[in-house]
């Protein structure tokens, strides 16, 4: 498996999340047990230095909490986070502080993430004066300019407040901030999604030069398969808190194996193709009460018995890792 | 449904036990009731003895136990002024205190019901900017000082109607109501119309609030592009989404009148439970002040209850279970 | 958007505010009560409430326009012979002053719970938010007035009495403004660098919910001023010696039978006219902050 | 009167906002036929839902239709009184809007508002009405449709509620169905059901369908021919297959490349449109298209051009087109 070893920035292993629902008096008296969102349930991937790894899926499939997990904006349930050798699954904040400096984070709401009330120079610096990655206000400054310059503003922008500027133009300057202290790791959450088509285009090859120039890795969080498949190395596909299928991106574009990644690509709107295939039936099911046997099997076309009462583990299959029976040991 | 009627019932219950403990609370560490009811030229022997009878002496907790236990009973006390039980007092001025109460919310919902409705709905005719600043005004007011405009107007002025008192009674199911009597009815209009004025300018932004706000939503639209009429959009589909938190609001504010009528009550010189304490307050008649804060969050608990109960009925959102 | 030069006086705000005669009228009606309470005494014809230069001849008088008017006393005198326009200069002051320190303490208080259990959630935000649940559950006049009652008049203890009540009121609408806030990414954004939650709370999420606290604050001064107003009214506010507007509107009832209409009319106008005026901002800038309703 | 079931010509929808006018739709031209499906593509910005509004006559203040003409059926629509658009929303012309979450009553049954459009523009029965909204609801896909009548919005997913909206939108069999984003709130295998299920039913109810939307490969997928807008007005239109291998305008091109790829060759950097899309408060004069364009030149910086055709049903407005409708680069097939 690609990734173990001393080269690997970041390991996560059998990471889970949920969020319990708050409960009533009566329920309390009652004893119900309390509902649970099963938000991610045993994750386990690793990012190489300089290496996209991108996590896709639909709405709810727990791809977004993985990654807020992963930077420890939620506190992970169980698992192990492996940083740049550094096990920080259980780091307070304090000892993740200089942690922080190295892994960053670009957002998809470039309305909401930046603070309305902060001057676009103000922004960008904060990370670096927190962090005293400079000497000084001075230091501070000219690294915030030349920061603009590479995502593509001029100086006089910097006095401006965000609403002044177009979603494209703030999600460069979201990019500016992340890149502020200099990390090695940005979490990329569908940084591209609230984007029209055209500034897309600018955004990811914005991303894609600054990871050759700075040699960073990113874990990439889309919905978008086509957009994946431009920026990735290697994926791994997500539904329901489960990872389905992970493995390089040739591999998983050229041949699908799992059926929800078959029906997911088969779904994805294309300008090459006629006609859809058969469109996937049914929604995704809830979160709170999981199926016992594999998570897909209530919509999967090629369901069998097994897969109702036994959830699949995920094997290596023709060079890359697939959670389904179709593949078990034969 | 029953479930939620039983979670209600509980926190009904929280409620009003958080109340009682408060009212104790507060009335134990302020004045001292023995002072009240001792004449002035007790000795301290007398003073004392007083206080053990009345239970004073012991700590505090054994007197919330004995309050509660008298408080469940209905126990409410004996007024010092009155030398009758407190709970007996209130009971008799209660009939009057929900008479004017009740034309008070007659009163506003039937203005406040078309004009707020007209002016959400033509937001912009100079009738509706009239009513939006008369509203304005409204909530303006002293209501005590429009009382007294009213009474010095209307009863000074013009002799028109009665400036104070109840006037003749007439019984239904053996209670007393004035609004039977010709007389009786005459005293209840200057008090429900200085009552009903705050909340009538408050419902009627609200409700014009509400139904602008609804009628930007999308279904709005989406049931015009159905080729819905306008009467049909804003009658069918408008109307009722705006409805819905109006009955909150609507809930507080008939808590809030009961709480205003003791202004009205001493202005008018209304028989009612308000002016009960407000002149209980100005006499220290502890008890009286007691049972009435008990009976009042009572009510108000209940008719909590009862906009939650017709909230979900009007609401299919809202799922009992 | 582009990035046109923004100054105040270009901005829609203020654009929107001259051209609001409502807001413009309520400018003028809260500058003429301002600059009333803090220059007023240097020309009022008589302290009040300094005893000594009260004269009982000059009992009784009416308005100067009225038969009997005296050009001292332009609108009239009580029956201790009291000027009423100077005794409303000074009533103003104390109903001016009570609103706001009410609001100014209940908006301290309030906000800071409502951003603590806003941002933090858990055990003290629910305990938090059904103390406020059952205190909206009565209406705040009658909570204030149960207090008085209890406590006893003074002014001391009239600004606490409707602290209390009034802080829930922004305690509530900061943790929900809070609620919505913390969710943006830019919070997200600001835990990523490593700022504690206190920053945080208060350089990135403070200056987001200002918009709202800002319009509830105005409207509640004139809300609070009315409360004042009912409860001195009733003989459990401000004491006989620092009489507000409502105490004076009271006293002035006492008389109204024989005749002196004037010294409880002329007081509850100027509550009229100070809340409208109030409000009249407090609608603008309600209007202007939520788009929603214009 | 004519071959085409609508006409658009010279279509101009204005806002007056404080800081300025916004010609939202600045002189859009196109036709549909009969059952054809059309999409109106572009970004944000472009104009393409004001356009879709405007054909209904849903323009609120500060909007207002400056001019131009909407021929239905040999009928201009702007011309009509509130009242006979009102029997032409739903019966002639409906619509499917973008969020199924909100375009929905909360209080009112989905019985009660599929059968609103049976009442409203047909001779149904009560009992009848009750029967084809069983019906419709079985058309759109909805299991148990009897015992779904008495539910509310809330109580179905969205991908649900937009197969209500649709069922709304067919009921009365209209010729004409505008959609606009109907599938942008929607995870990408509900989509692909949605879209699926609009084709399948539009073919049968016969009616004409536009597509608004932002998502060109949606388009290439479901319609019959495009019309790319940019910065409201319509620069190029054709068959969907030819212009979506041949465009004419830079723009098109510029967005066709710019879309990331499922399979195929896959370069290192996509290809992108520099700069953004300029305010509408203060377009640049001439194209608006010009200061993003590699071809513009001195004439397309001062001077608009106008719609022409460039070869057998294809137009485009501009003064440069890319020769010979440029095969669109990195379009493996």
């Amino acid at each position: 498996m690609a990734g173990s070893g001393r080269n690997a920035l970041l390991e996560v292993t059998d990471l889970v999340q949920s969020f319990s629902q708050p409960r009533g008096i009566l329920d309390r008296l009652a004893g119900r047990p309390v509902k649970t969102v099963h938000a991610v349930n045993g994750v386990s991937f690793d990012i190489l230095r300089g290496e996209v790894f991108s996590l896709v899926g639909e709405s709810g499939c727990g791809k977004s909490t993985t990654a807020r997990t992963v930077v420890r904006l939620l506190e992970p349930k169980a698992g192990r986070i492996v940083f740049d050798g550094e096990d920080i699954t259980a780091y307070s904040p304090s000892r993740m502080m200089p942690v922080r400096k190295k892994m960053q984070m670009i957002f998809q709401d470039p309305y909401a993430s930046l603070n309305p009330r902060q001057r676009i120079k103000d922004i960008i610096m904060e990370p670096m004066l927190f962090h005293r990655t400079v000497s000084g206000k001075e230091e501070a400054e000219s690294r915030m300019l030349s920061l603009l310059d590479i995502v593509g503003f001029r100086p006089e922008q910097a006095d401006r407040y965000p609403h002044q500027f177009s979603g494209g133009q703030r999600q460069r300057i979201g990019i500016a901030r992340a890149l502020a202290t200099n990390p090695s790791f940005i979490v990329a959450d569908e940084p591209v999604s609230a984007l029209d088509v055209s500034i897309q285009a600018q955004v990811l090859n914005l991303m894609m030069d600054l990871r050759d120039e700075f040699g960073l890795s990113y874990l990439f969080i889309a919905h978008d398969l086509s957009v994946v498949r431009h920026v990735t190395e290697r994926l791994g596909i997500m539904y329901l808190g489960f990872i389905v299928e992970k493995g390089d991106r040739d591999s998983i574009f050229g041949r699908p194996l799992h059926p929800y990644t078959e029906a997911l690509l088969a779904a994805a709107p294309t300008l090459d193709r006629e006609k859809a295939a058969a469109p996937l039936q049914g929604d995704v099911p809830s979160p709170i009460t999981l199926p016992p046997g594999c998570p897909f099997a209530g919509r999967c076309p090629r369901k069998m018995e097994v897969c109702d009462a036994r959830r699949p583990s995920l094997l290596p299959v023709e060079g890359r890792m697939v959670a389904c029976h179709l593949y078990g040991e034969e | 449904m029953l479930k939620y009627l039983l979670k209600r019932l509980v926190q009904m219950i929280v409620v009003l036990f958080t109340v009682s403990v408060i009212v104790f609370l507060v009335m134990s560490f302020t004045g001292d009731p023995v002072l009240m009811i001792v004449p002035p030229t007790a000795t301290d022997a007398q003073i004392a003895e007083a206080r053990t009878a009345l239970g004073l002496d012991r700590p505090l907790w054994v007197q919330y136990g004995v309050f509660l236990q008298n408080l469940i009973r209905g126990d409410l006390g004996v007024s010092y002024i009155f030398k009758r039980p407190a709970l007996t007092l209130i009971v008799e001025r209660m009939p009057a205190t929900l008479e004017l109460v009740f034309f008070s919310v007659l009163l506003s919902l039937a203005v406040a019901l078309p004009c707020g409705v007209y002016a959400g709905a033509r937001p912009n005719s100079p009738f509706s900017r009239a009513v939006m600043g008369g509203s304005l005004l409204g909530i303006s007011l002293p209501s005590f000082w429009v009382g007294i405009l009213l009474i010095f107007y209307f009863a000074v002025e013009k002799g028109l109607l009665p400036s104070s008192g109840r006037g003749a009674t007439a019984p239904l199911f053996g209670i007393p109501f004035a609004f039977l009597t010709w007389d009786g009815f005459r005293h209840i209009v200057l008090p429900a119309v200085t009552l009903a004025l705050g909340t009538l300018a408050m419902l009627i932004r609200l409700i014009r609030a509400q139904i602008m706000e609804v009628m930007r939503q999308d279904f709005i639209r989406f049931a015009r592009a159905k080729g819905v009429s306008w009467r049909s959009l804003f009658f069918s589909h408008a109307l009722k989404n705006a409805l819905v938190p109006v009955v909150t609001v609507f809930g507080m504010q008939i808590g809030s009148l009961i709480a205003f009528a003791t202004v009205t009550e001493t202005i008018f010189a209304w028989p009612g439970m308000g002016k009960l304490l407000v002149d209980s307050i100005n006499t220290a008649d502890r008890p009286v002040i007691v049972a009435y804060l008990m009976i009042v969050a009572a009510m108000f608990v209940l008719i909590n209850f009862i906009v939650d109960i017709v909230y979900t009925l009007i609401d299919p959102r809202i799922d009992l279970r | 958007m582009s990035a046109k030069k923004e100054g105040f006086f270009k901005s829609e705000f203020f654009h929107n505010f001259v051209r609001s005669p409502g807001a413009l009228a309520g400018l003028f009606i809260v500058t003429f009560f301002l600059v009333l309470v803090t220059a007023g005494p240097l020309f009022t014809p008589q302290n009040p409430y300094d005893i000594g230069s009260l004269d009982l001849m000059d009992a009784f008088k009416p308005p100067v326009w009225m038969e009997g008017g005296d050009p001292a006393f332009v609108l009239g005198t009580d029956d201790q012979g009291r000027d009423l326009l100077s005794a409303m200069v000074y009533g103003s002051r104390i109903s001016l002053f009570i609103g706001l320190s009410v609001v100014v303490l209940s908006c301290v208080l309030g906000t800071f719970l409502g951003l603590v259990a806003g941002y933090f959630g858990g055990r003290l935000d629910s305990l938090l938010m059904r103390v406020v649940d059952i205190q909206l559950s009565f209406p705040a006049m009658l909570v204030a007035l149960f207090i008085m009652a209890a406590f006893g008049r003074g002014l001391g203890k009239l600004v606490t009495a409707l602290t209390i009540v009034g802080w829930v009121l922004y305690a509530r609408t900061v943790r929900g403004s809070v609620l919505v806030e913390k969710k943006k990414e830019y919070v997200d954004a600001a835990r990523l660098i490593g700022l504690s939650p206190f920053p945080i709370i208060l350089r990135h999420v403070l200056p987001n919910i200002l918009t709202p606290l800002i319009v509830i604050a105005t409207i509640h001064v004139g809300t609070v001023i009315l409360t004042e107003a009912t409860l001195s009214y009733l003989g459990v506010g401000v004491p006989v010696t620092r009489p507000s507007l409502g105490l004076l509107v009271k006293n002035g009832y006492d008389v109204l039978f024989s005749g002196l209409w004037w010294s409880s009319v002329f007081p509850g106008m100027f509550i009229m006219l100070l809340v409208f005026g109030i409000n009249l901002l407090g609608d603008f800038l309600r209007d202007e902050f939520n788009p929603r309703l214009k | 009167m004519s071959e085409y079931l609508l006409e658009v010509r010279n279509l101009q929808t204005r806002f007056e906002l404080f800081r300025g006018t916004v010609k939202a739709v600045d002189g859009v031209d196109f036709t549909l036929r009969e059952g054809e499906i059309l999409g109106l593509v572009g970004e944000s910005g472009g104009g393409k839902s004001v356009t879709g509004f405007s054909l209904l006559g849903l323009i609120d203040p500060p909007g207002r239709i400056a001019a131009g003409e909407v021929i239905f059926r040999g009928e201009n629509l702007l011309e009509k009184s509130e009242e006979e658009m009102r029997r032409i929303r739903g019966k002639e012309i409906s619509m499917i809007f973008q969020d199924p979450m909100t375009s929905l009553n909360p209080l009112h049954s989905i019985g009660r508002q599929i059968g609103e459009m049976l009442a409203l523009h047909t001779p149904l029965s009560p009992a009848d009405r009750r029967k084809r909204s069983i019906e419709l609801l079985r058309e759109v896909g909805i299991p148990n449709p009897e015992d779904r009548l008495e539910n509310y919005p809330h109580q179905f997913s969205g991908g649900m509620r937009q197969r209500v909206v649709i069922a709304i939108a067919l009921a009365a069999n209209p010729k004409l169905i505008i959609a606009d984003e109907p599938t942008t709130a929607l995870d990408v295998t509900v989509q692909a059901q949605i879209l699926a299920l609009m084709e399948n039913l539009v073919k049968r109810f016969g009616s004409a369908l536009i597509l608004i939307t932002h998502d060109l490969a949606v388009v290439s997928e479901m319609t019959h021919r495009v019309a790319v807008m940019y910065c409201g007005r319509v620069v190029e239109e054709g068959p969907t297959r030819e212009l979506v291998r041949h465009p004419f305008h830079p723009y098109t091109k510029g967005l066709l490349e710019s879309i990331p790829r499922l399979s195929g060759e896959r370069s290192r950097r996509l290809p992108q449109i520099p700069g953004m899309v300029p305010s509408l408060f203060d377009l640049p004069p001439g194209c608006s298209f010009a200061p993003r364009c590699g071809y513009a030149t001195d004439l397309c910086r001062k001077e608009a051009p106008s719609m022409r055709s460039v070869a057998p049903g294809r137009t485009v407005s501009c003064h440069n087109p890319v020769q010979g409708g440029e095969e669109a680069e990195g379009h493996g097939r």
